[in-house]
């Protein structure tokens, strides 16, 4: 790239247009969207961004599919090298845009919560919400919050629409993560998809001081986490003289260059990335902007925030560092035994549905490290497919978790949660085969998923790694069975929260999160496939 | 004078603003050892560029700039808005979602 | 001679026989959701369902043929189509001659089991329809568990079958049920998962060996001789575990005390009766077949553990206070037994140990049946709140006589031919484990006649009795009761009910049948046998009259 | 020994010899099922079912009779049992003289005693009840409907026992005759002694039981087959050792179900059950199925002298024993009982002496069956009569109020003392004599022994006539314990019939059977009867010394409860002998502190340490887990700056982890 600097410095680098459209379109659309909140009548805005961000998925992910159908299997890297399009990156692609939608819906539904989950704006509701008690107690329900009907001008201002550009960015931004091929891209992504995250966090239209507490957390910390990784691209910078992941592989294997350098980077980067990824213990964040973020953005950051740190990781260490596995691997292991421990033993007493969610998507953090570490194609395959089932499977959880509601708000206490079979079966059944699905019991998407990863691991020489791994997911079934207990065997409180009836949006997030986590435990075969398609390629 | 010891000198600016993170409870200061930390790293990068006889670190230290404004509104909105929920700037007043 | 090559299925469906077995009870289990409000055209459509499941079942033996077993044929009512290629995996089906006759224990229990909860009592908030569905889920599960020929298959039935009995046990079972629910299905998850690794491991191996990695237990059967005997170990070890918690055998069996006791009677049989076996079957169908030299190297360690659980599991029967419990420890005991032959390697164990497997589950379970009667009545599961119920309820009495019989392996009933085919068996192998064993069967004797002296013999008293006989209107305190003039009165403890009778009659008559012509179920078994035999690649030790040891 | 003679198809009556036990078998099950409603009729029918496999037997009998002595043992296979590998084992039958025999003494006698159970077992006969049932449940016609279906299983499973063809089917015989004891032991269910009797009783069969499973195990093992002709004709293969050790397993399965020493105290208990099952289960027939055993055997004993030393020693052990114990009882079920202890001692010892003794252990067993058979019914006669008392010290001068109870006792009596040319008199005396015939210090110990045991027979059964039949009438002045008046009467001819039948043949069996030659008709099964040579005594002494010991038993008897009036109350204290004698030298207290209560201990230890160790051990797990999450999630503080804290740590430690990997 040097070389090409300096021979021709004026000629643009060709750019492979059908291979970044998705990426392009969710973008561009972001950018409408903002346009959208700029010169949009009030009571307009919230139909049109929804239909936009689901236009935009949609054309992305058909944009999508006409490519990946003539894609070369070896995959290719444009943008002046920056991004590399190849199976993998496609299957992400294809995992962030669905579950995008999903989320997307959940964002989009206004019928569960009065006027939607988000509110007008955070100085609205600053004298409410600063009163003393009312901190996870109710924030007041203004009257003209509780009729339902939609876009009737009256109603409007209590939609805050910004969410959706939001969304929309960070969506792109995790599209370019997955996608980046040097460390610099990468970095940048990282904060095209971070910094909105922050934002939409401290949205919520209940409980104020716990969503801007989420924010302030996850900002703070996560610009802490974004530093080192920056501080690891730079010593790997000093080390390869690039920051491209092919470079780095090449420089890896023969460079005067002190490996200091070299490990210290990718330590620092790995830092970075396993924060997003919020793999323990860097996860410390996770549970805390669970519980406080309204609950369609934890499921966003859940599924595809995930999605997007793994998919960096993958290529990382896959595509950078896979010749120097045997040192790094090490280390890893601790890292990963550390993070299944402490998600499965910190969620065993946990009170709050949310946080307990949180804790599990700590342990399987775990078990993805484990499918990441194989260098192998099964290594890469089995991560792919197991962020897609695991993805889709929280993403309904927190649907469901949407609907259970009280009077000021989600009933997300366990003790709420009780006989709750007795008032709504078919939710109870639900939640109960999600969760089956989180604890890994066959035919669900959760044991096809593990056991691609666990084989993976194992065909790698991990096998200590796998027994451990399954110890603590047996540790881990443990409290997803506790919500089964209380919705089943336990008698309802008085005060019970009711269950809401899904609106149509919620109820199409649900289901499809339902039907894959089905699917895929059932007949996986079609995307495992796709998900084995093609190697990552530099 | 060996660039190494600009590398060492932003090894120590990066430190210093972690440990500021650590230490400082408003949460503007905190976030500005973040900045810190982010400057330090621009230090080495173009250090390294020195080193490495390219320009590219420089670009990227031009990068880091851009996206460290960037950091810098989204965070300072963040903040204000806590802030004025909470009329307190100390990120230890912020500890209701903990356990 | 290599069974792979006779036995890989045709990946092209096949006999879908098995398949109806397995689909039917799960229909039927869909049913009642419809019918959740109409509680008895629910019980009827469960009930023809599993009527019509066991008729299927005859038919499925009537079409076995022990000829072609014999001459190879290692399974029949071969399915299969290929499920997950990543995997290798299959959904593969087919039975040999162990399966055959678990899958109709299966098919013969559940129709009496829901003439026993025809009329029970459910805890408030709790629909019959619900009950059967999950029994009738159960029964699949269990269907699917047997006639599994992929290993991966099996992995997932038997994992599967937590779910409804878990459920089962938590919606349905005693004042302790979440706790036993619980720890059931969390006992159980753990040894699954660690079993999973083996499982992984095992396909990672096919997959050195056979180049693709496969789950058709034929294959992997095919390569057990020349996987290396330190991979074999560490397979064998997570299967065992697995199974051992299953069987379960001590110290892995604090479990099942709990669940036998606070599952409700018919949710309990099928566990101990049923359920449990998949354990020994595992042995029997997995741990040998697949890992040779690893059985062989570990059975001193399993038949320990199978000593113990005889003497260990009759010792706290007797020590027991609540009656489910003491039968659950009973059934420890048994399985004790049945471990014992399956890794005795010769003919005769294997046999008695399948056998075992059967008569175990019709004894216990009319066992099980009995308590449940005597609770039904008395309301106490506290053996101390029984007494001299002979006198009341002499017919109660008598099955419950037939049953313990029955359960100490009288001859003359089904267990013996078992228990007699395994002690035999494993003599000429493990002199000292059968001499213990055998030692056993006083205890075993001791365990039953101690319980039903406490609760049939001597003068009319205990709690529960004298309770049930006041409401009744009859005698008072130690009263001595006249069963005629009870009976005219209407005694608070009646006889079997004709309900009653007809859910026992079936049990006590194959139990008797089985002991003076166990040759059908024997020649369905022998064939098999003898192949697992071949599998585990150990000579029979006592040839037909040949003279072995002790020659002058 | 003779060569085994060779082994021919079963013909003609003997071709249907399975409906010997099949009748009783279905009479059994139709009593059981039919329900109240075999009320009426079901004492008809237990009768009959035996009465017939009796005339069958009868049958069979002259059949074999009718052929050549070397063609008389047949056998016939009804189908395979048990088939598996290389184990195959038939349901077939064995007729030969040996298994005629037993036939023919457990359905003749059995038919007796069935017919005199009628009578017994009557519901509410003669004013006050029958029997215990009195005070128990009435007895009431489904009671004795129980009883017969009861006494049916029972016959039929003795008749598997001896006519099975294989071990394991007497085996099924053998666990079949403990079960039917164990249901007639407990026949008077809500008397706790008895149910505890009968749970005594089953459970020490059963370690006889284990005894002779590992013997059957063992000869599997050795010869891979099960089935007598086989296992007889390749025993000879075998080493002494394992002989030895198949011989002593036998033994001590007959130990167990013929109430030897070790063995021997659950056979008193047993007479809880009703008189009539005493006298078929536990003095007539059950209990000698042990000598059967060893008999049937007997081409295993004759192959290890050793083995048959402990034999008969074990006899020697058990008949002193019983002898003395019986001395000193006062309820004359148990004294009886005891002398049926002593008197299957006679008989062990006897097949204890091998070709020397096997036939004659079989005459003392069929002379005892009809003398103690008929003792026992006396006793019930007596018991009937005096509400159910078996006290004797509250009877006396019973004589004159029952006579036929009084002369057919006597008759039995007499024979059981060996009083000359009655039946006991050939059996037991050609016992001692060939016990004298042993060579060297066996002659001496048995003989002596043997003799000695004659002796206090005579003495403990004297003592039992003369407090029941002769002396002051003390039951005149006396309460019985149901609180009423005694009024001695002679039974029913329902009753008395079968002590007739019983006393003829107590008198008659012995010169008869050794007149016909009983030995000659059991040559074929148990070998010729090797004549014993004069080792320790001449035979011509032998009957004397006996006569003489008997008759100082008798004398000493009558000089001690004869000349004075019998104390109502028990005398105490007593010297040590006859305080051991009374607590049966000590057996259950051993039992008790040796078994029992170590038993009950380690169970209750075993309890603890499941609940609280293993179990413990899992639950203490989960606890910990939990205990350590509620103290972990502490720690997630809700302070940024503590996240920020754990994040820096962890970054130092990959990075100093990464770089100690690669440096060090």
């Amino acid at each position: 790239m040097i070389a090409l600097a300096q021979v021709a410095p004026l000629t643009a680098p060709p750019i492979d247009y059908a291979a970044i459209a998705p990426l392009l379109v969710v973008l561009g659309g972001a950018c409408v969207s903002v346009l959208f909140e700029a010169f949009l009548p009030r009571h307009q805005r919230w139909p049109a961004q929804v239909a936009l961000s689901v236009l935009v998925v949609a054309v992305a992910g058909i944009a999508l599919g006409v490519y990946a159908g003539t894609a070369p299997a070896a995959g290719i890297v444009t943008l002046a090298t920056a991004l590399s399009v190849d199976g993998p990156t496609l299957f992400l692609w294809g995992t962030l845009l669905v579950l995008g939608f999903g989320s997307l819906l959940l964002i989009a539904d206004r019928s569960v919560e009065p006027g939607g989950a988000f509110l007008a704006s955070a100085v609205e509701r600053a004298s409410v919400a600063a009163a003393p008690g009312t901190t996870s107690g109710p924030t007041g329900v203004d009257p003209e919050h509780v009729d339902r009907s939609y876009g009737a001008p009256g109603e409007a201002p209590t939609m805050q629409t910004e969410v959706f550009p939001f969304v929309l960015f960070a969506l792109g931004g995790m599209m370019a993560f997955v996608a980046a091929n040097d460390l610099l891209t990468m970095f940048v992504a990282l904060e095209v998809l971070s910094l909105p995250l922050y934002l939409v966090c401290g949205l919520a239209r209940r409980r104020r001081l716990l969503s801007q507490e989420a924010a302030v957390k996850y900002f703070l910390l996560g610009a802490f986490a974004s530093a080192f990784f920056l501080y690891g691209l730079a010593l790997l910078y000093g080390y390869a003289g690039s920051v491209k992941l092919v470079a780095i592989a090449t420089a890896a294997v023969g460079t005067p260059k002190s490996d200091a350098l070299l490990f210290g980077g990718l330590a620092l980067l790995v830092v970075g990335l396993l924060f997003k990824g919020s793999v323990g213990p860097f996860h410390t964040w996770t549970p805390d902007v669970y519980q406080g973020a309204p609950t369609p953005i934890t499921a966003f950051m859940a599924a595809c925030t995930k999605v997007a740190a793994f998919g960096a990781l993958l290529r990382v260490l896959h595509v950078a560092f896979g010749s120097t596995h045997w040192e790094w691997r090490g280390v890893m292991w601790v890292v990963a035994i550390a993070s299944m421990a402490i998600g499965a033993v910190l969620g065993l007493t946990q009170t709050d549905l949310k946080r307990m969610i949180a804790y599990s998507s700590v342990a399987h953090a775990g078990f993805l490290l484990l499918g990441v570490m194989a260098i192998t194609p099964e290594g890469v395959s089995s991560t792919l497919f197991y962020l897609l089932a695991y993805g889709f499977t929280t993403l309904a959880v927190f649907g469901v978790i949407s609907l259970v509601r009280n009077a000021d708000g989600e009933a997300t206490h366990l003790s709420q949660w009780a006989g709750l079979a007795k008032r709504s079966p078919i939710l109870a059944g639900v939640m109960t085969f999600l969760l089956l699905g989180l604890a890994g019991i066959p035919l669900t998407s959760g044991f096809t998923a593990k056991f691609a990863v666990f084989s993976a691991a194992l065909g790698d020489g991990m096998a200590p790694l796998v027994v451990i791994a399954l110890v603590f997911s047996a540790v881990a079934a443990f409290f997803y069975l506790r919500v089964i207990v209380l919705m089943y065997f336990s008698e309802t409180p008085e005060d019970g929260p009711t269950v809401t009836v899904p609106g149509a949006f919620t109820t199409v997030a649900v289901t499809l999160g339902v039907v894959v986590t089905l699917l895929l435990g059932v007949v996986p075969t079609l995307v495992l496939g796709w998900a084995g398609a093609g190697g990552l390629t530099g | 004078m060996s660039p190494t010891n600009y590398l060492l000198l932003s090894a120590l600016l990066f430190t210093v603003g972690a440990i500021g993170v650590l230490v400082r409870r408003n949460a503007i200061v905190v976030f500005m050892c973040i900045e810190l930390m982010l400057n330090a790293v621009n230090l080495s990068l173009v250090t390294f560029a020195r080193m490495n006889g390219q320009l590219d670190g420089q670009v990227m230290a031009f990068f880091v700039m851009v996206v460290a404004a960037a950091e810098v509104v989204v965070g300072l909105a963040i903040i204000m808005s806590i802030f004025r929920t909470r009329r307190s700037s100390s990120v230890d007043d912020a500890n209701l979602l903990k356990y | 001679m290599n069974t792979a090559v006779m036995n890989t299925a045709p990946d092209t469906g096949g006999n879908v026989m098995l398949l109806v077995l397995l689909l039917l009870p799960l229909l039927g289990a869909l049913l009642m959701y419809p019918l959740r409000t109409n509680v008895p055209a629910a019980k009827a459509v469960a009930m023809a369902t599993a009527l019509l499941e066991f008729v299927l079942v005859v038919v499925t033996w009537v079409g076995y043929s022990t000829d072609a077993a014999s001459s190879g044929e290692r399974f029949q009512y071969v399915f299969s189509v290929p499920w997950i290629p990543a995997f290798g995996t299959h959904l593969a089906f087919g039975i040999d001659g162990i399966a055959l006759v678990l899958i109709a224990l299966t098919a013969f229990l559940v129709p009496g089991l829901m003439l026993f909860a025809w009329a029970e009592k459910l805890p408030e908030g709790r629909t019959a329809s619900g009950y059967f569905a999950l029994l009738l889920a159960t029964q699949a599960t269990l269907m699917g568990v047997f006639t599994a020929t992929d290993v991966f298959l099996f992995y997932v039935f038997f994992e599967a079958m937590l779910i409804p009995m878990y459920f089962l046990i938590g919606r349905f079972g005693g004042p302790n049920r979440q706790y036993a629910s619980v720890k059931f299905f969390l006992y159980s998850l753990l040894g699954g998962l660690i079993m999973l690794a083996s499982l992984i491991g095992l396909y990672v191996t096919s997959a050195d060996q056979l180049g693709a990695g496969t789950f058709t237990w034929s294959d992997l059967q095919s390569i057990a001789q020349s996987t290396p005997t330190s991979t074999q170990i560490w397979l064998f070890l997570g299967f065992f575990v697995a199974f051992a918690i299953k069987a379960p055998l001590v110290p892995f069996h604090t479990w099942l005390p709990d669940a036998g006791a606070e599952a409700p009677i018919v949710a309990a049989v099928l566990l101990v009766g049923v359920l449990d076996k998949v354990g020994t079957y595992g042995f029997l169908r997995y741990c040998l077949p697949l890992f040779p030299q690893a059985s062989q190297i570990l059975a001193p360690l399993v038949l320990v553990l199978a000593v113990i659980g005889i003497i260990y599991g009759a010792l706290l029967a007797v020590g027991q206070k609540d009656m489910s419990r003491f039968v659950a420890y009973t059934s420890i005991a048994h399985f004790g037994f049945i471990a014992l032959g399956t890794f005795a390697f010769s003919s005769q164990a294997f046999a008695g140990a399948t056998l075992y497997m059967v008569n175990h589950g019709l004894s216990t379970g009319m066992l099980f049946v009995m308590v449940g009667l005597l609770v039904a009545r008395g309301g106490s599961r506290l053996t101390r709140d029984y007494g001299g119920v002979s006198k009341l309820a002499p017919l109660l009495a008598g099955c419950l006589l037939l049953a313990g019989m029955s359960s100490l392996a009288l001859p003359g009933t089904n267990s013996f031919v078992s228990e007699f085919l395994v002690l035999v068996g494993s003599f000429p192998r493990e002199p000292v484990a059968t001499i213990i064993a055998t030692v056993g069967i006083i205890f075993a004797a001791l365990y039953i006649l101690w319980f039903y002296q406490q609760t049939m013999q001597g003068p009319v008293r205990g709690n529960a009795v004298i309770r049930a006989l006041e409401a009744g209107g009859v005698g008072g305190p130690g009263a001595m009761i006249d069963p005629a003039v009870a009976a005219e009165r209407g005694s608070g403890f009646p006889d079997l009910t004709r309900r009653e009778i007809g859910v026992l009659a079936p049990l006590i008559v194959v139990i008797v049948v089985l002991g003076f012509f166990p040759g059908p179920v024997l020649d369905v078994v022998n064939p098999s046998v003898q192949s697992t035999i071949t599998e585990v690649g150990l000579p029979d030790p006592v040839p037909a009259g040949g003279v072995v040891g002790g020659v002058r | 020994m003779t060569a085994p003679p060779e082994v021919l198809p079963a013909t003609g009556a003997a071709s249907v010899a399975w409906l010997l036990f099949a009748i009783p078998a279905v009479s059994a099950l139709v009593l059981f099922l039919a329900g109240k409603r075999a009320n009426a009729w079901g004492h008809v029918l237990g009768v009959g079912s035996v009465l017939a496999s009796f005339l069958l037997g009868v049958v069979i009998f002259v059949q074999a009779l009718g052929v050549a002595p070397d063609q008389r043992t047949t056998e016939l296979s009804l189908y395979s049992w048990i088939s598996s590998g290389t184990l195959n084992v038939d349901f077939g039958l064995r007729i030969d003289p040996l298994s005629l025999t037993f036939v023919l003494l457990i359905t003749g006698v059995g038919s007796l005693i069935h017919i005199y159970s009628v009578g017994y077992m009557a519901p509410h006969a003669s004013g006050h009840g029958a029997d215990a049932d009195a005070h128990a449940e009435p007895s009431s016609d489904s009671s004795r409907r129980r009883f017969f279906a009861q006494l049916n299983l029972f016959v039929a499973a003795m008749l598997v026992l001896v006519l099975g063809n294989n071990f394991v089917l007497l085996y099924l015989g053998w666990e079949g005759v403990g079960l039917a004891s164990y249901l007639l032991i407990g026949f008077y269910q809500d008397r706790p002694s008895a149910a505890t009797a009968a749970k005594k009783a089953f459970l020490m069969n059963r370690v006889g039981d284990v005894g002779l499973a590992l013997a059957i195990f063992l000869i599997w093992l050795n010869l891979g087959t099960l089935q007598y002709t086989e296992v007889f004709a390749r025993i000879g293969e075998l080493s002494g050792g394992t002989i030895l050790a198949i011989t002593l397993l036998l033994l001590l399965g007959a130990c167990g179900k013929s109430g030897q020493f070790p063995l021997q105290s659950w056979l008193p208990d047993a007479m809880e059950g009703p008189t009539p099952v005493s006298a078929l289960i536990h003095a007539a027939t059950m209990v000698t199925a042990g000598v059967y055993l060893i008999a049937r055997t007997n081409p295993i004993y004759d192959l290890t002298p050793t083995g048959r030393v402990v034999v008969a020693l074990i006899g020697v052990v058990t008949l002193l024993i019983g002898a003395i114990i019986g001395c000193a009882y006062d309820d004359i079920k148990k004294v009886l009982a005891y002398s049926t202890v002593s008197q299957i001692g006679y008989m062990i010892l006897a097949v204890g002496l091998g070709p020397a003794g096997y036939a004659l252990g079989i005459f003392h067993l069929l002379t005892h069956g009809f003398f103690k058979a008929g003792l026992f019914l006396g006793a019930g006669s007596v018991m009937h009569a005096m509400n159910d008392d078996v006290n004797m010290r509250n009877f006396g001068g019973l004589g004159r109020k029952m006579p036929i109870t009084f002369v057919t006792f006597g008759l039995g009596y007499l024979a059981l003392i060996g009083f000359p040319f009655l039946s006991g008199y050939f059996s037991k005396d050609a016992i001692i004599e060939a016990a004298f015939g042993q060579e060297g210090w066996q002659g001496w110990v048995y003989g002596i022994t043997a003799t000695l045991a004659a002796g206090l027979t005579a003495f403990y059964m004297t003592r039992l006539m003369i407090m029941t039949f002769f002396g002051e009438e003390r039951w005149r002045n006396l309460k019985a314990p149901d609180g009423e008046d005694y009024h001695p009467h002679e039974s029913s001819p329902v009753m008395t019939g079968p002590m007739i039948v019983l006393a003829i043949g107590s008198v008659f069996a012995g010169f008869v059977l050794s007149a016909v030659g009983l030995n000659q008709w059991l040559a074929p099964s148990l070998g010729e009867l090797q004549e014993s040579p004069d080792g320790a005594l001449p035979h011509a002494l032998v009957p004397w010394l006996v006569l003489a010991c008997s008759a100082l038993g008798v004398l000493v008897a009558y000089l001690v409860v004869g000349r004075r009036p019998t104390p109502v109350q028990r005398p105490e204290p007593v010297s040590f002998p006859v305080q051991a004698a009374r607590r049966d030298l000590y057996a259950n207290a051993f039992n008790e502190t040796v078994i029992e209560r170590p038993g009950i201990w380690l169970t209750r230890a075993l309890v603890f340490l499941d609940n609280r160790g293993v179990d413990g051990l899992v639950n203490g797990l989960a606890a910990g887990l939990g205990g350590g999450s509620a103290r972990l999630r502490r720690l997630q503080t809700g302070f940024v700056r503590s996240y920020a804290l754990s994040m820096l740590g962890g970054s130092v430690f990959v990075v100093a982890a990464l770089l100690a990997v690669r440096f060090a």
